[in-house]
């Protein structure tokens, strides 16, 4: 009796640390089932998720991936997963946080019986700095313009093999041979878009269109928002002076930062995380914005517009890259090769809501999709195109990391 | 001066209503979050009915329940390892003298003290660093080499959770009564035996309680992991950080219902057990507090006033969480 | 008995020290050791490395020595906007803050019957503090970022030890150990779900169309900016950071003696005045331990102030952000991060103190 | 000298303990005898508890060693000496019930089940804690608790017993039964027992012998009559129970007694100081227990027989049991005497404060060195 009053003293505390563990086993195990039955029919009910319309007249774009889903899972692999005895079972992939259906992945996977495990960044520093760590184990990374640039000139990119990538073929010319990456050596076309001016129309009596409504005269002081990014923000800033988005000299800069140091008392806040779902709720009424996000927010709200203000904006384009030490590039190119198929890049852009660089894709694209971009102001006319500038981004622009320390600083 | 005692009641009152006020302050943001995961609206803010469709969305979710496993899995790895040494490094410190005690105490407490985010920078600065290196002299190619993932982010964890684990085993080593110790030797016991059978059961306290605020910070640790992971090694907090750029989605509001539930549930159970064992070991109003006066017992012999009072100074009392200090 | 020194706390001389004691020492310390000083002694010495070198476009360094990072640090010290105005200007606040503050002090000094000088210097230490605070919001440098983290940091710990107090009290005044167990563990649930999940749900309850201030509205009061501000930074940190004052300070309450509190009051003290005299001093280690771990924590929060104050407040950790990533300048960021933990260690070092930090460790 | 073999015997040669510069135990030497009930007894910090400590194993001696039962130990550590312990503050496991902490050494020795349970058993009756077995010692009184601390350590039956002021944490009731219930298992148990108490009464009324220590040394070992009547320094006598301490001049003497002369002018006989008495002028003090000073108006005391003083009695105190008269003598020390109260006489018959009195005692009232 003594005995196991003794034991059972003991086991208490035991029982303890054991019953933490059990319980996370379960967890654990539950998440193990769920990886097995996730496959057969993720696509099907992971598409619509984060674009689930926001009032019955909108029609939902997500139906559009649906005609091209019942050959992406009977066709053969033939064309879409190149060679089977060069292909590896699994490829790591580094792209933007919430930049692509995963349904994306999980049908490769299905096709071409290659599992993907998709990092994410949100930052292209972020990515630039893992792949140059070395040994990053990432075999695909999609960045924007200018870090292609960078990692190209650090040599940390493998040039790309195009008898590999027949879809090459289906990309707009306009957006290929770009600043960064002359002849496209190193990188394809993923995404592309603008950054401008998002704003919800009712809060206006006459739409802006110039960077003044944030900068000079900002009639809703507390409702709008700058990004935070060092060069958006200053860049706009530039061009709203008259000065050239990629202006480098200290006197421009000196202005630059005083009038965005004047803007920041009625801003809300220097953000590139929270304005979207702000925008959506009212919780911010105007906002320097990339455009794919304004037309998120108006799947949420169709208050929102987008424009790009009369001084300028920017495009950019986020672009497939392998890094020089991936693991597996063979693999790496079938991928970028499958994300450029029609119908794939249909899911992306369906997603994403950017612009595709894609010719065989807009045919594919939804009411829905088309309805958002019409409905936002996003479409991209040769007028608006001619007002867009490219990010340049060298040595000598690391003053705008000097100028912007300053922003922070303050406050 | 005049003794004044009028108001007792009063500050009794306001400590009762300021602590509800933090109990407030802490379980509301938790309220919110479990109120969205039932939702309907996706973008929060609005209620736009009940429904469980996010808690079914969430087992299609794999992104999020591999994420969530990461940081299960790197916690309880890493609060094990942690345990193991913390405990250990407590031991080394507050039962030996030695030559250099006080700077390997400073090394010890460093994690507590350094700043987060210095850290994590100078985790990734040398990692890049030496896993290049190393990289280099076993001669790995790119798809073998050694890469960040979940053992950077544990060597990471493990660093931190067992400066926590020591100080607060520490905190319950020192109000042991050093004599117990003396005592299982005195009856023969060498170093193991004493260890395993008398200074382990005593301080489990602080030990559990250690390993809990270990759990709990490489859970929720994001700073130093986001710089440390590797592919594949996404944890909740990153996924979720990702997600802010849109909105957090109500499937994370979900999965964090779950682990709130779970944990709810689990430490209830535990504090099941402990009332159990503890009302076990001693007489149902406490073993240590001077209330614990003695009760007239069967006592063959010698009948005494005095229970209670000299043990009061090393409470067995198993506190589950021993605090964080002596 | 216990003036024989049984257990000398210095090292003592090699033959009086038990061998056995001398050899278990290497393989209970080894493990430990050597793993926290791999992950935080070398990658902290790589930083101070890091701060000589030169910046690499697209992270990382060019192993070629310079002094220019320390260079820029002291060179944006001096580019700043405010002049001895500003510095006037904050001289004359924090004299008045002196002024303001010292009139409650003496009152409350009074009161307790204690000597007046101690409130005086306490009333000194918050008109420094406004003064500090005012240079901060007017100089445009770095030194402005460094001087208000310290500042929200140290209002960050004040208002947890107000928070801890009474919880802690009311915790410790519960008879029976289970209720004591539930009421800490109730502290700690909360912070098994994600810290960024918690502070999305602040967001929203503090939005400008959140439901404090809509219920502000329907009461007829102009709804207020609770976000991006330093109102929702402080608040955030100190619900970061409150479980880690609360749990010292709990434990060092449980320790204290009630019966001496009662001596006090029997002596003729009022209750304030125990509460200064004899509580306080009681919880002093639980004070010192949860107030370094409350100021270290929200020293260098990241992202209380990039959810919460969104890039209108900043804190270090956010220029250490930009440095190792927007900017690409590394070895400018790692000299930041250098000079930033040897202010916080110092100014800890003072603080807390010798005797203290014998404690405290 | 080879040290005793025999079983129980403990032996400290030069038994040396430092901690950095504090100087705990200095050269002691200590011969306990089988069975011995020996006592440590010293103020706090004379070293009692340090020399205990390296009995038991948990302090190293910086020099000299340490024999038990005629066994060099010095370098054994605790946890395989024959001895075993009763700590001050009982250290009992707080996690185990009273029958698994009574058991703990025999578990470790790995004996079977059935002669641990029978000792235990035993064990515990010899303590009168047969049917508390199954508690936890949370739910113990004091006294319980140490009964239990004493059956722990018994049942190992070790060959010394070493005690550490065991009693010190029980109020004075309990403390007072405790002493014969130590006394009894003493006896029953006919082992060696080592006690170390900062209480005289307690060394005085348990001990076969005592060793009074302070800073370090032993200032006299001897049986509790020696240390009372004839205590070999100042600090012994002052230390054990109430003493007039005299100061006062050897004039002279030879081997049977030593003559002194007091300040106040009388010329006093007491015991021999040493061998062969003292030179003439060497300063003495003599201490006399205040139970053996006789109070009497002024000549009414023999000085044949007995050492007489003169002075005037300041007062009279009421003590209870007894009556505590004070005399201050001419040059202004004061001698304290003490008297049963015996039902209906005064103790000191008519003398009131303020009346001169003759203070006197035998002659052999111990002289001391100073």
């Amino acid at each position: 009796m003594t005995k196991s009053t003794r034991i059972s003293g003991t086991r208490g505390l035991l029982l303890r640390l054991l019953a933490v563990l059990a319980v996370f086993a379960v967890v654990s195990a539950a998440c193990g089932n769920d990886d097995d039955d996730t496959t057969a029919d993720a696509p099907a009910t992971q598409a619509p998720a984060p674009t689930e319309p926001p009032a019955p007249e909108a029609p939902a774009p997500t139906e559009a991936p649906a005609p091209t889903e019942p050959p992406a899972a009977d066709e053969p692999v033939s064309g879409r997963c190149g060679d089977p005895a060069r292909l590896g079972d699994s490829i790591n992939f580094l792209n933007w946080a919430d930049y692509i259906d995963v349904a994306v992945l999980d049908m490769f996977e299905e096709e071409c019986g290659v599992s993907v495990t998709m990092d994410t960044h949100v930052a292209n520093e972020e990515a630039v700095a893992k792949v140059d760590a070395g040994n990053s184990g990432y075999s695909l990374v999609i960045v924007t313009d200018y870090a292609v640039e960078i990692m190209s000139s650090q040599d940390l990119l493998q040039p790309l093999d195009m008898g590999e990538i027949p879809n090459v073929a289906n990309i707009d010319p306009n957006q290929m041979d770009p600043y960064y990456d002359p002849g496209n050596v190193y990188s394809l076309p993923y995404q592309y878009s603008t950054t401008g001016f998002a704003f919800d129309v009712t809060a206006f009596d006459t739409p802006p269109t110039s960077y003044s409504a944030i900068f000079d005269e900002n009639p809703l002081c507390g409702q709008s928002s700058l990004l935070e990014d060092q060069r958006e923000v200053l860049g706009a800033a530039l061009v709203y002076l008259g000065y050239d988005w990629n202006e480098t000299s200290q006197a421009a800069h000196d202005e630059a930062l005083e009038l965005v140091l004047d803007a920041r008392d009625c801003v809300t806040g220097f953000d590139s995380a929270n304005y979207i779902g702000n925008l959506a709720s009212g919780e911010v009424l105007a906002a320097q914005s990339w455009g794919f996000a304004a037309g998120i927010a108006y799947l949420d709200n169709p208050n929102i517009r987008y424009i790009i203000p009369d001084e300028g904006g920017t495009i950019w384009q986020d672009n497939f890259l392998i890094p020089a030490d991936a693991p597996d590039p063979y693999t790496a190119h079938v991928l970028i090769n499958y994300m450029l198929e029609p119908d794939i890049g249909a899911l992306i852009t369906e997603f994403t809501i950017g612009y595709t660089p894609n010719l065989l894709v807009p045919p594919l694209l939804s009411d829905g999709y088309y309805e958002v971009v019409s409905g936002t102001g996003l479409e991209l006319t040769d007028e608006i195109r001619d007002r867009l500038v490219w990010q340049v981004r060298s040595e000598e622009h690391s003053i705008f990391a000097d100028t912007w320390s300053q922003v922070i600083a303050a406050g | 001066m005049s003794r004044r005692h009028p108001g007792t009641r009063m500050p009794k009152l306001a400590i009762g209503s300021a602590s509800a006020l933090v109990y407030v302050f802490f379980y509301v943001p938790v309220a919110v979050l479990v109120l969205f995961s039932f939702n309907q609206a996706r973008t929060g803010g609005r209620w736009a009915g009940f429904t469980t469709d996010w808690y079914s969305a969430l087992a299609d979710n794999d992104r999020l329940l591999t994420a969530t496993w990461n940081s299960l899995f790197i916690a309880i790895i890493s609060t094990a390892i942690a345990v193991v040494l913390g405990t250990m490094l407590s031991l080394a410190l507050d039962r030996r003298v030695f030559r250099g005690r006080t700077a390997a105490q400073q090394v010890v407490y460093l994690p507590v003290i350094a700043p987060e985010i210095v850290t994590g920078v100078a985790l990734l600065a040398f990692f890049s660093l030496t896993l290049g290196r190393l990289n280099d002299m076993l001669g790995r190619s790119a798809q073998d080499a050694i890469r960040m993932g979940r053992p950077t982010i544990i060597i990471a964890h493990v660093a931190f959770c067992t400066a926590f684990v020591a100080l607060v085993v520490r905190a319950s080593l020192r109000t042991l009564d050093p004599s117990l110790e003396e005592a299982a030797q005195d009856l023969g016991a060498n170093g193991w035996t004493t260890f395993w059978r008398v200074t382990l059961p005593a301080i489990m306290p602080g030990v559990l309680g250690g390993a809990l605020l270990a759990f709990t910070l490489s859970l929720d640790n994001f700073v130093i992991t986001f710089f440390v992971s590797g592919p594949g090694a996404t944890t909740l907090p990153i996924e979720v950080f990702g997600q802010l750029r849109r909105t957090i989605s109500p499937e994370v509001n979900a999965i964090s219902t779950l682990i709130f539930g779970a944990s709810t549930l689990l430490l209830t159970g535990a504090l099941g057990i402990q009332s159990a064992v503890s009302r076990r070991r001693s007489r149902p109003d406490g073993d240590s507090g001077p209330d614990g006066a003695a009760v007239a017992r069967p006592d063959a012999g010698l009948r005494n006033p005095d229970a209670g009072a000299s043990h009061k100074s090393y409470p067995s009392n198993p506190q589950l969480i021993g605090g964080g200090k002596p | 008995m216990m003036a024989e020194p049984t257990a000398p706390t210095t090292a003592a001389d090699p033959s009086s020290t038990r061998p056995p004691a001398r050899r278990r020492v290497a393989p209970l310390l080894a493990p430990g050791l050597l793993w926290i000083a791999v992950a935080y002694v070398v990658p902290g010495l790589l930083v101070v490395v890091y701060s000589f070198l030169t910046p690499k476009l697209g992270g990382g360094v060019v192993w070629e020595a310079t002094l220019d990072s320390w260079d820029q640090i002291v060179a944006k010290g001096r580019r700043s906007t405010a002049g001895w105005g500003t510095v006037g200007a904050a001289v004359l606040r924090g004299a008045a803050a002196v002024a303001v503050a010292s009139v409650p002090a003496v009152a409350a000094a009074r009161y307790l019957g204690r000597r007046i000088s101690a409130s005086l210097a306490l009333a000194a230490l918050f008109g420094g503090l406004v003064a500090v605070n005012h240079l901060a919001s007017e100089y445009n440098n770095y030194t402005a970022v460094f001087a208000r983290s310290v500042v929200w940091s140290v209002l960050a710990t004040v208002i947890c030890i107000g928070l801890a107090l009474p919880l802690a009290v009311f915790i410790s005044s519960r008879r029976s150990p289970v209720t004591k167990n539930a009421l800490l563990i109730a502290v700690m649930i909360p912070f098994w779900t994600s810290m960024l999940v918690r502070t999305y749900a602040i967001r929203f309850l503090f939005a400008n169309t959140g439901p404090l201030n809509n219920l502000l509205e329907s009461l007829g009061l102009d709804r207020i900016v609770f976000l991006n501000t330093r109102f929702a930074v402080i608040l955030g940190l100190v619900y970061t950071a409150l479980p880690f004052m609360i749990l010292p300070l709990y434990a060092a309450t449980e320790r204290v003696d009630r019966a001496q509190m009662e001596a006090a009051r029997d002596l003729g003290a009022r209750p304030p005045q125990v509460f200064a005299d004899v509580f306080l001093p009681m919880v002093k280690p639980g004070l010192i331990v949860g107030g370094v771990m409350v100021f270290v924590l929200s020293v260098s929060q990241y992202l209380v102030p990039t959810l919460l104050g969104g890039g209108k407040t900043n804190m270090i950790a956010n220029l250490l952000e930009l440095q190792f990533g927007e900017a690409f300048n590394w070895p400018l960021g790692a000299a930041i991060a250098a000079l930033f933990s040897v202010v916080t260690l110092a100014s800890l070092y003072v603080t807390v103190g010798r005797r203290d930090q014998e404690q405290f460790l | 000298m080879e040290p005793n073999h025999e079983r129980g015997t403990v032996s400290l040669r030069e038994v040396t303990k430092r901690f950095g510069d504090t100087l705990a135990v200095a050269a002691v030497d200590l011969e306990v005898k089988a069975g011995e009930f020996i006592s440590l007894l010293g103020p706090s910090g004379c070293g009692k508890t340090t020399t205990l400590r390296m009995i038991s194993g948990f302090e190293h001696p910086s020099e000299g060693r340490v024999f038990i039962s005629g066994r060099d130990v010095t370098d054994t550590p605790a946890h395989r000496r024959t001895v075993n312990s009763v700590f001050q503050s009982y250290a009992l496991f707080g996690h185990m019930t009273v029958a698994d902490n009574v058991a703990f050494g025999l578990r470790v020795k790995r004996r079977d089940k059935k002669t641990i349970e029978a000792k235990v058993h035993e064990a515990l009756d010899l303590v009168q804690l047969l049917g508390f077995q199954s508690r936890y010692p949370g739910q113990l009184s004091g006294g319980q608790q140490q009964r239990v601390a004493l059956a722990r350590a018994v049942v190992n039956e070790p060959e010394v017993l070493l005690l550490d002021e065991p009693l010190s944490a029980l109020d004075l009731k309990l403390r007072q039964a405790m002493r014969f219930e130590l006394t009894r298992l003493h006896g029953d148990l006919g082992m060696t027992f080592v006690f170390v108490t900062h209480d005289q009464t307690e060394a005085i009324t348990m001990s076969d012998r005592i060793a009074v220590m302070d800073q370090g040394r032993i200032h006299q070992l001897g049986t509790p009559v020696d240390i009372y009547e004839r205590p070999a320094s100042r600090f012994v006598a002052e230390f054990i129970g109430e003493v007039n301490m005299l100061e006062a001049a050897v004039v002279g003497g030879d081997g049977a007694r030593t003559e002194v002369l007091l300040p106040s002018g009388h010329r006093l006989t007491c015991a021999p100081v040493g061998a062969d008495g003292l030179s003439p002028g060497a300063p003495v003090v003599i201490a006399v227990r205040p139970q053996r000073v006789l109070l009497a108006p002024e000549g009414e005391i023999d000085p044949g027989g007995h050492a007489v003083v003169t002075g005037e009695l300041r007062e009279l105190l009421f003590l209870g049991d007894s009556t505590r008269g004070t005399v201050r003598l001419a040059d202004g020390s004061e001698l304290v005497a003490t008297r049963y109260n015996e039902a209906g006489t005064h103790p000191f018959g008519l003398l009131r404060p303020g009346d001169r009195v003759d203070a006197g005692w035998r002659h052999g009232a111990a002289c001391l060195v100073e």
